[in-house]
Parts: C-alpha cells; structure tokens; sequence
C-alpha cells in the first residue's frame, strides 16, 4: 500500500505547480477571466507542450498512457490555482469519451491534434429535461444515407463554449430513458445547424448550451458501436467526477490555507481571533474534511479507469458524496470564519467557494451519487 | 392559550391585505419574487406608497410617525408585505437612525432629519464597521476631533450597504481616545456631499455591487450633527443593533421564499416524477418547514412578551441566529432544486430590465447567486458567534 | 394571541409541581422504579384526588372537560420531575379512544372509575409487523353471535404491563394495511385468551407484549361503530404525541438546568468548564433547541383535539418531529458536555435522556412523521 | 500510488484469516455479533488463543514478544478479527502499560510483569481519571508519598474499566505537590490486593457495570514499583494515551457494525419493503458508509506514514474523533432500525446465558443499550473537545 505520488509524478506536478504559480496570480487570472476566451491561451500551449494534455490517451496516438492517477496529480494542481483551461472538458470528458468509444483509426484521426493542443473537445451529454441522469436522452440521430441527422438540445456543456467539436450522445434506438440506444458522435463545433449559446459558469468557467437541428454527420463521425454508447457514457462520468473530486481536493488545500493564515493574522478583541475556542474547533473540522476528502478522492482516482463498473461506481460515486459534501462545508465554514472579506470578489477566498459548488453540481450531485452508492451498498 | 390571532388582529391583517393588493405595483413584486435586482427608484417607488399610507415607520413613537401597532400587528404586516411580494424597506433611515434619533436625538435633528427620513428624500446609510472593527466593534478608529464649531473625521468605514445611493450616514467615532474601548465613542450624522467623503465599492462574490468603503478625510461636521450625548455612542449603538436583530430573524421573508421553493419543487422533476415527491427532498423540505415554524412561534413568543415589556432583550440574538441558519437553507435548497441548471450565471438575468433568454428555467438564474449572498446573514448584524456570545453572557451568566 | 396559562391552569400545575417536589426526590424515584408496579400507588390515588385523570373527558361522566393544552400542563410538569405513572396510557391513550369511540352510555360505564384512578388503560394499536403504521392491524376480530372473538399480538403497549383494561385494535374487514375495516375493542386484562408479557421500557416505564389468543367479548366491548375505527386510530395517536412532546419539553428544561450548572459548577484547567466558548455557544444550541422545542409542543396542544385531521396532523407531526429531532441532539449534547458522570445511573441527566428516547420512538419517529408532514406540505 | 494491498499483506491476510477460521471458538463470535455481554472469562479465552499463537502484543518491541509487524499487518489483523467476530483484547495491559514497560521499565519491571500480561495471568486496570481530573488529567490530586522504602498512597480514581477484574493497576500519582500540574507526576503500579485499595462499582445509563471507583487509602507500594524517573510519569502517560487513540478509532470494529446494521436492515420492513431499500434510510446509511470509507483510507495514510517515519503524531486525535462519531453514528441507526422494538430495555436478554424470548427481533435487546454506551466513545481517552484542542495546538499552531 502506498499513497505516495511516484517520481515522475512528482516532477510534474512541480513543473506544473510552478508553471501555475508564474501565471496565475491573481490579477492575471482576472484578466483571463475577463478575455472573451476565458482562459489563458499561453498557458493551454504550454500544458501541450509540457505533454499535460496527453495523459490519459494511449501511446500509439501520441498519448502518455497514463491514468487517472495522473490526471488527480495535474487537476490537484490546477485546482489549487483556480486554472480557467479547458482541461476537464477536452481530456477527461471529451477525450475520454474518444479514447474508450473510437475505433484505433478514428483515435488516430482525432487525438493528435487534441494533445498538440490544437483541438479543444466538450462532452454534450446532458440535456435540459435531464437533471443529472445522462441516461435521459432526446435528442436523436437518425440514419441517412451512410451517414446521421441528429436533432435536439444539449444543456450546461462544460467548455462548449470554446470547444472545436463536441462529443454528443443520442438516440439511435430505445425509448425515453432506456440505457440501451444511446450512441455518440462526434461533430464540429461548427458544422451547420449547431447553434451554441455560450456563457460562464458561477466561477467564471465557460459552458454552452448546444442546439442540435438537423445536423447532418458522416458515418465516420459515430463512435464506436450505435446504440452501445451507455457503458462509456457511464465510465466517461466517472472519470470526469473522479477528475472533478482531485480539482476540488487542491481547492480545500487552500482553502485551508487561506483561513488559516487569516485566523493567525485577523486581530479581534485585542488577539488573534484563531485564540477563540469555536474558530479552533472549526478549523480542526476543516482539516478533518481536507483530510477524508483527499483519502477518498485518491481511491476514486485509483478505480476510475476500472472496468468493473461495480467497482468504479463505489469509488467514484462515494468519493462524490463526500467531497461534493465537504466542499459546501468548507466554502460556508471558510467563509464564515473569515467575515465580511470572505463574502467580497476581490479576495480570493470565495472564488475557492464558487469553484468546489461547480465540481459539486456538475455531473450529479450529491442526492444523484448517494442513490447510486446506494443502491450497490443494499445489494451487496 | 389561545395560538391564533384575535379579531382585531384579523381585522387588521385583512386591512394590510386590501392595502397589498390594492397599492403593491405589480412589477415590482414580479421583481421580489424572482429575485431579481431592485434599483433605488424600486426601493423608493415603494417607500414613498408607505409613506403615503403613513405605515413607513411603525416602530416610532406615534408623536413622530408612528402607527402605534403592537408587535403582532407590525409581524402581521411583515408577513403579508413578504407574502405579497413587497421589497424590503431599507432600514438604515427607517429602522436604524430613526428611533435612535426619536429617542436620543435634539429637538433640532427631529426637525430636521425625522420627516425626510420618513418622506424617503433622504437616503441614510450605516457608518459602524471599519477594517480593523468588524466582531470587535468597538475598536473602530475613526477620529472625531473638535475643532471651532466643527467636528473634523478621519478614518475608514467598510460593509457600508447601499452607501452608494445614500445622502447621510450615521456613524460611530471615536471622540476620545485615552479611554478604554466602549467609552469614548460618539454618534454622528454626515452629509455624504461634505468634501473629504469618498465612496469605493465592493463588489461580493456574487458579482454584486451592495456595500462599499466609505473613506473619511478631513471631513468637516457640524457640531450639532453629534446625537445624544458625548461619548455615549456605544448606548446609542447596542440600542439601535437590539432593533436590527429583531427585524433580521426575517420569518415573513422566509415564509414567502419557502413558497416559492415549494413552486418550483413542484415544476422540477428527478426520476420522471415532480422533484417535491423525491423521499430526501421532500424529507429535508419538510424538515425546513418545520424548522420555520417552530421560529415563527418562538418569535411571535418574543413579540407578545416584548409588548407586555417592552425592549426585545438579549432573546432577539436566538431569533437572529436562527432566522439566518434558515434563510441560508432556503437559498440552498432552492440551489439543489434546480440541478445542473445552478452553475450557469448570467448575471444581466437578475436584472430587470433585461430581456434575454434564460438559460434553463427562468427561476434558475437567481439561485446561486442567492446562495452566495446569502452567506452574509450569518456574517452581518453581529455574526452568529457574536450573539452566541452575547447570548451565554446575558442569558446564561457564563 | 396569547402564550401564557391560564389562573386554573397555573393553579394546577404549581399544585401538581408541589406534589411531585415532595414525591420524586432521586431515590423515592428510584424506589418506585424497583417496586413490582413500577410506581407510586399513593401518587396516582393523589392525582385522581387531584381531579387530574379526570382532565380531558366530559363533564357529564365527572370529567373535567379540559382540552389537550390542559394535559400539557400536566405534562411538563411529568416530565420535569420523569414521573412514572401511567397518566399517558390511561388518560390520553386509553382513555382518548374511549371519549372519542365509544357511545355515551359507554363513557358512563367505563370512565367513572379511570377519573377515580380505579381503573387503568392502556392502548394495545401497534403490532410487531406494523413499524408505526396504525393502519397495520393483523389482530383479527370475528362477530360471534352478538359478541367476538379476538386474534392476534399487539406490541410494546405502553402500561400495558399495569393495565386494567385494554383498548385493543382489530380487524372486523379490509385487509392488509387497509384503513377500512378497523374496529377498536375494551378488553379486560385479565379475560381469557389474553397473556401479556410485562417488561420496562429503557427510561423505566412499564409496557407490554400482549397476546390474543380467542380472546370472547361480549357486544358491549365494541367502541364505536364496526369498521370505522380509523380516524379515533389516528386522532388517538396525534393527543398522545402532543402528551409525549409537553412531557419532553418538560425533561429538556430539566436537561438545561442540570447542564447550565454543571458548566458553572465543574472546574477543570483551574476555571469552570463554562467558561470554554465551544461549551458556551453548545449550551445556546441547547437554549435555542428548547425555546424552539416549547413554541412546536404548545402548537401540537393547540391543535390535537381539531376535528380537521390535516390541521391537526401538521401540527401534531411538525411537533413530533422537532421535539424528537431536538431531544435526540439535547440528550447527546449534554452527556457529551457532562462528561464521564453524565454516563453514570447516579445521576439524573442520563435518565432524561432515556425518557426523551422513548418519546421519540413511540407513535411514530421522526421519520414517520416527517413522511407523514411532507405528504402534507407537498400538497399544500 | 497503490491503494491495494501487496502480495506479502494478502498473504498475511489469509494467515490471519485461516487462523479465525480454526481457532476463534464460535459460541464467543456469535456473541459479540449480537452485542451480548462477556464475561472476564470470555475475554480471558481470546487473550490466550492469542497468546498461544504469539499473535498477543504485536505491538511490543520483537525482543519482548512483539510480533514485528508493520502497521498495515496490524490493521489487517484488527480488520479481520472484528469481522469474524473476536472480542475486543482488552487493552490495558497489552496495549498501554505494556508498552510504558517495554520503553520506561527496568529490567525487574520487564521480567516481572510482562510474561504474565503476555499470558493473561494478570489483568490490569488503569488509574488516570479521578473525580476532579478528568479532561483536565494533570490536576489530579492522588499523592503518593516515600516512607521508607515505600510509597504510600491516598487518593481516589475513577472511571476504572473492569476494575473489578483487574489483578494490577497502573496509575498517575502526584509525588511532588510543590511544582506546576504536569511536573512531580509518576507512574506507579499498584497491586490490587494491597490493603487500603477498593473498588465501587459504577453503573451506567445502559445499566452495565463496567466502570469503576478505586479507593486508594494509605496504600503500600514498593518503591521498586515505580516507573522510568521520579516526577516524569506525565510524559509516560502522554506515549500511552498516544497509543490509545490510535486504537480508539475502530474502524475494523466499525466495519463489521456497519455490516450487522445492514443485516438487521434487510430484515426489518417499512411500508412493506425492506428497510434498506428506503430512500431515506438507505441515503443515511449509504453517507455513513462513505464516511467510514474516507476514515479507512485516512487511518491508512496515518498508518502508512507512521511505518515510515516512527510514531502516530497529533493526527492519531483526527481519527479518534471521527471514529467514535461513527461508532456513535452506527449505533444511532441500529436503534432507528428496530423502530418501536428499540425501546424495550430486558437487560438480562443481552447476556449470553440468558435463555428467555426476546421482546421483538433478537438483535433489538441490544440497540438502545448500545446507543447510550457508545456515548461514551466521544469521553474517553481525551473528550472530542480536549483532542480538538490538542490538534490546535499540534497541528495548526493556534
């Protein structure tokens, strides 16, 4: 047993974390924030060049084979500085999505230019009628000629708002919410008939929604088998959660870091207010949650690429509940325990807060993943 | 026992009804109930239709203004104002130096300030936080110097709400300084046109612009604008936030958002079935409901105890602290209802004038924001820590 | 709007307070408890005395004609003092079926001598299958000539163990769990068929397993009309639940007297252990969850004798719920902050928090109600 | 990263399994499955089969009888005998002057007492708490004064676990009254059968005797008897009680709870289903599972760490108190579960020998006898509150 990063972890994650230190203060991340694109473009360069977005993605294309371990070891580090970049959204749920749909010859058409950087992806999987279930599906494909007409509504697609292509899931077959039916495509960002309505999240993150009407694809643009899409769909939630649970765990970090500077240094009846007993107490809370929530968040990592969805579902969905949980804690304690400075845009403190609520309301949310531990806790 | 109102309190509650529904604009309550931004002249559209009524300052002596209600009647008339959709009358003038001015104030500032207070010409803003003094109030800083006739100020005054639209604040500073802490701190009133009066905003992390810091140099003040008496400001002070508590439990408001949640539970839907039938949301939904009943009883405790004796008392810091803990659970779970769709944030869709498509349901726009800002319950009017210290203190005898 | 007793009511519970003063000091307490009956036999003469059994029924059979904010009286003043009477099975329980069932020629017959304290009831409705659904009655009645006869097993009858007499719930029609078909039955304790297994309940009260085993009543034993017994089932249930949330506000007064001077008493790290802020804001929770538990109990007083049976269910429930919710927490809290002798048997605290338990887990626990408020609310 | 046991450990695991399968005798793991109560007998019985397999003190220095262990083999072994049903080893000798032994004794104490605490021929107790020192230990009062070439001991303990049993005590005596609390302590072990020593016996709201008294009036104690250096028992007791958290976590014990509570779950019904498939039961059981998860995983970086770097640090508090919430938590649901059957108390249907009928489900006797017990959990060994400060102090350096 070893909770340890590897060497070559560590290095990245330093190169990384220096990378981020350089570019991400907190006015630069401002002026991101405030470009149309809403990231920095720079720094998506230098992730390619650094081969950051090649991770996960197998050798033959380019890729670095690596697993979700290593993607917890980069978000961890995006996480910590609020990093505005694509990264979620083109290499774990995008690329995700082609790495464990394509063929090898679709692969090889697709990721390169992904991790050269020069295509950004977006999973549009969920849609307006859905809430969190990504089985829920509407939108529909249908065969034409050698090729597919797909027709309907995509809803909060993370980083569709910059995406190049998306990867859509819809209904060749089956009804309403049946898991069997569902395929997905891949299709320009551009092609005709894809409107995109794009804004940010409530930390400053880009989505769309994405309007589908009689979009016309080729047969090349079907990935994988038709109607055969759920246990990738599924698998591709995971590892966008397990990802999601690794960013909010670097978030915590500081998060804890902040309020304990500022109960060290905040001076109130004449001493630090970090000598009462009731912000002491809480603080140990807040370590306490830090604490599990990067346990269970390494276990998540750790089974997210398990192919036994039994498995994998346990770890993730319970790493979910419970950093989703202790990130709403955390953001209302911190922000509690700083007073007013912790409610103000200008500290960084509740940028933190924002950016833990997104990861917990993305791709189900605590309710959603508590149903499914659930129900494998019952059965076994 | 008797748990239910009396006639005259039904009567009453029928003629706050008919006056609702006969002078609340429209509009305006379509903005309160989405939660959208109100602007100053939304505010005042509705302060001036009080006023007109003459019900804009309940809480004042009658020889003032005030409408002589009891405190059920006042809690009547909040609950349906919240019912109805009414926005909030900004307290600073109304409920905050009002009464401080009715009750400590010179036969020249009731002259003065009283009718524009209630009249709405004038806008009053809050100068008691500073940087330095937040939880510890009563280490503020800013200096009031005598000089000649004039009190001259120096200093900093932060979390100052609506600062921006206001004409005069009222403000605590320190007028003697060689003394311990409480002592030596003196009420004044400032015309925010006087030279050396800076206004900066703060813009909170749910991208709105509320409060501000307001900057004090060399400013020159009438020595008459000192109320009561010198160096007694801290009187004044825990006279004025015990009324702040009282009105900040907000049971009408809540009542009215817990409606409003349960509308769009019933629009919601998880599993093919409306989201208010889900087991946990239900279950946490009737555990909210029940929370807001059992503290709409205490309060109403409070109140009948408070006008058979007068002063609320250190019980108003128990309403605070929970009134807070509920509206905070209401924005949450207004936040969980509508799922995916609480992450988008679009802030021009909280404004009113705006005319573009929402993303999701139209009810979605507010509700992160909601969420964030309403953190600030637990923060604002002496945070809860606070009153639980004045609780164990006045309560307890620990 | 008025929160206050009134003179009578304040009367009776100084007279009432008086009496327990003098009769449960710890160790009288303690004697009763390990007496055969498990109470005090004077005490209960001196109650009837009192006129207090008499409290809730009608002047026409000697009662008081009192409504259920004159049992909260007596009942916080019960709980105060954790008295072990069985005033709840035989006023509120038994004798609420009786005045709300049975036909005025019965009520003459049978209430004369429970005002006189010469009779005890008990109410024998929920059954071991059932949970805490009322309307899950496998307990069989079949007519027989003009009398029937009774099946079936009723579970932990509170003062079942003591009781003279049983009001007992049994099927006359419908099945399973249906609400139709259930009629209410006063069976004499002692009659043949019936064998009761007496135990105490963890707080010290007596209660009952009770078997039916062909158990032949005459047609006098029936309360009410056949069948249509439900809505006295439920009506019973909701002026129990009122009794049980005033006897717990009443023990929850107690839990904060005995902890507020425990903190000012208990020296440790040479100063009272009041004088830790995390102790200090515990014990405002203890306050707050008191003061909230009152306002609830006093609405379920208020409204348990309303006809209208979803007025008086969302208050009988919300209150339920909250005291339940409340004196789970307070009961926990003060052991915690009582330390090792809040554990001991010694001393009083540990006893409140037992009696508080079984009021939350008779007639239904917080989820039950909380179930049975939701369906409410939700529909509203 | 790898969060998966390695080859050796699995091997070991099957070790320590096929050793539960052959030698933990059945009647003892049916009851503990069913919370009876056992008797010193039934403790003593486990201790030697372990004993037997020199599988008695893992903990202990290889030289002494340890069994050179890691830290992950000992939470394997801990993990495994609570899941198949082993009693608790009772830690006072094996787990706490044991090791203060092996550390701080002389050779005479190491010959003499650690062979028959190895065995189990000699039972220990511990003598910290007194009535006036319990969070506050270093207050106590209990003197022990040289005369001759003995000390003579006044005073009184408290909260003395299975003091009744117990052949020794190991206790904290105040040998120097003239310098600040924690100095002029030392650590003494005291022969229970010495005159001038009795013990009273506690009982508890769950009606168990299981805590004691013990009286200490001029008592006689060897010199010899006491351990490492005059006055520096307070350092002796803070590597002890470091020794105890550790364990006080229980998370192999918590797992096999967890899995009854789901037994019992899926044979009780709520509206006609199986408790367990209840949404809100099922949700609260599925969070407290989660929980449990993350303190494993947590417990295991604790341990992992300390296999690297020495000794168990101030986290060891972390884990205490979030494990005795989950004890407590476990029991809360057990008690929920059983519903109206929770509240019969038959004290005697939880001893083994008892033959009688239960009162509802066999496994309900024990539930709310269990819930009030398990208060204990967040008292013992340092409350919750006194671990929160120490973690202050350790870690965040407040």
């Amino acid at each position: 047993m070893d909770f340890s990063y590897s060497e070559e972890q560590t290095l990245i994650a330093n190169s990384l974390r220096k990378l981020l230190d350089d570019t991400y203060a907190q006015d630069q991340r401002q002026r991101y924030l405030e470009s149309d694109l809403g990231y920095s473009a720079d720094n998506w360069r230098q992730y390619a060049e650094l081969g950051l977005l090649s991770v996960p993605f197998a050798e033959e294309v380019g890729g670095f084979g690596g697993s979700s371990v290593d993607v917890l070891v980069l978000q961890t580090e995006f996480g910590r500085r609020l990093a505005l970049e694509p990264f979620v959204s083109t290499v774990v749920l995008g690329g995700g999505a082609v790495r464990l749909a394509a063929s090898a010859e679709q692969q090889a058409e697709i990721l390169p230019a992904v991790i050269a950087g020069e295509c950004r992806l977006a999973a549009a999987l969920g849609e307006p009628q859905a809430r969190f279930d990504l089985n829920d599906v509407e939108t529909t494909a249908r065969a034409d000629g050698g090729g597919w007409v797909l027709n309907g509504a995509k809803a909060v697609v993370m980083g569709g708002d910059t995406a190049d292509k998306l990867v859509v899931s819809a209904r060749t077959g089956g009804a309403a919410t049946e898991r069997e039916g569902l395929s997905l495509f891949l299709v320009d960002a551009d092609a005709a008939g894809v409107s995109r309505r794009g804004y940010r999240l409530i930390d400053g993150r880009g989505a769309a929604e994405v309007t589908l009407d009689n979009v016309t694809v080729d047969g090349a643009a079907l990935l994988g088998e038709p109607g055969a899409a759920w246990p990738v769909i599924e698998h591709v939630a995971d590892l966008g959660n397990a990802a999601l649970c690794a960013e909010a765990v670097g978030a915590m970090e500081m998060v804890n870091e902040l309020t304990l500077d500022y109960l060290k240094m905040r001076q109130q009846f004449g001493r630090p207010i970090g000598r009462f007993q009731v912000l002491q107490h809480r603080m140990v809370d807040l370590v306490m949650e830090y604490e599990n929530a990067r346990s269970i968040a390494l276990l998540a990592a750790m089974e997210a690429d398990n192919p036994d969805v039994t498995t994998r579902a346990r770890a993730v969905s319970a790493a979910k509940v419970y950093v989703a949980g202790a990130g709403r804690k955390m953001g209302q304690w911190s922000i509690q325990m700083h007073g007013g400075i912790g409610m103000t845009d200008e500290y960084m403190l509740g940028h933190y807060a924002k950016r833990l609520n997104v990861g917990e309301q993305t791709l189900g949310d605590v309710d959603h993943h508590l149903a499914r531990f659930g129900a494998i806790a019952a059965a076994a | 026992m008797d748990l239910s109102y009396n006639a005259e309190e039904l009567a009453f509650r029928d003629e706050v009804r008919a006056f609702l529904k006969d002078k609340l604009p429209q509009d305006l309550a379509d903005k309160v109930k989405k939660s959208q931004r109100l602007s100053k002249n939304d505010y005042m559209t509705w302060h001036r239709i009080l006023f007109d009524q003459g019900w804009i300052t309940p809480g004042w002596p009658v020889e003032y203004g005030g409408t002589g209600w009891t405190a059920i009647q006042k809690h009547i008339f909040d609950e349906e104002a919240s019912a109805a959709g009414a926005p909030r009358v900004q307290p600073f003038g109304v409920n905050l130096v009002g009464p401080v001015i009715c009750h400590f104030g010179s036969e020249e500032h009731k002259q003065r300030f009283l009718p524009k207070i209630r009249s709405g010409e004038e806008f009053w803003c809050q100068g008691f936080s500073e940087p330095g003094a937040g939880s510890d109030l009563a280490s503020l800083k800013t200096r009031a110097v005598l000089d000649g006739d004039e009190w001259v100020v120096n200093g900093q005054k932060t979390w100052t709400t609506l600062g921006h639209y206001a004409d005069w604040i009222f403000c605590l500073v320190r007028t003697d300084p060689d003394v311990k802490n409480q002592e030596g701190i003196s009420f004044l009133l400032i015309d925010m046109k006087t030279p050396g009066v800076t206004v900066r905003p703060i813009v909170t992390l749910a991208g709105d612009h509320v409060v501000n810091e307001v900057f004090l140099e060399d400013v020159r003040v009438p020595a008459g604008n000192l109320v009561g008496e010198l160096n007694r400001g801290w009187d004044y002070a825990k006279f004025l936030l015990s009324n702040e508590r009282t009105g900040i439990a907000g049971i009408g408001a809540s009542k009215a958002d817990l409606e409003h949640l349960k509308d769009m539970a019933r629009l919601e839907r998880k599993n093919g079935k409306p989201l208010i039938d889900d087991p946990l949301f239900q279950a946490r939904l009737a555990q909210l409901e029940i929370d807001l009943m059992a503290l709409e009883l205490t309060n109403m405790r409070v109140l009948v105890e408070e006008q058979e004796r007068g002063s609320p008392g250190p019980i108003s810091s128990l309403l605070k602290i929970r009134g807070s803990e509920i509206q905070q659970r209401l924005a949450e779970m207004k936040m969980d209802a509508v799922g995916p769709y609480a992450t988008p944030f679009i802030l021009e869709a909280v404004d009113a004038d705006w005319n573009g498509e929402p993303v999701g349901p139209d009810y979605a726009a507010a509700c992160a924001r909601s969420y964030f800002d309403r953190r600030k319950t637990s923060i604002y009017g002496g945070s809860n820590e606070i009153q639980k210290n004045i609780i164990t203190k006045a309560i307890l005898g620990l």
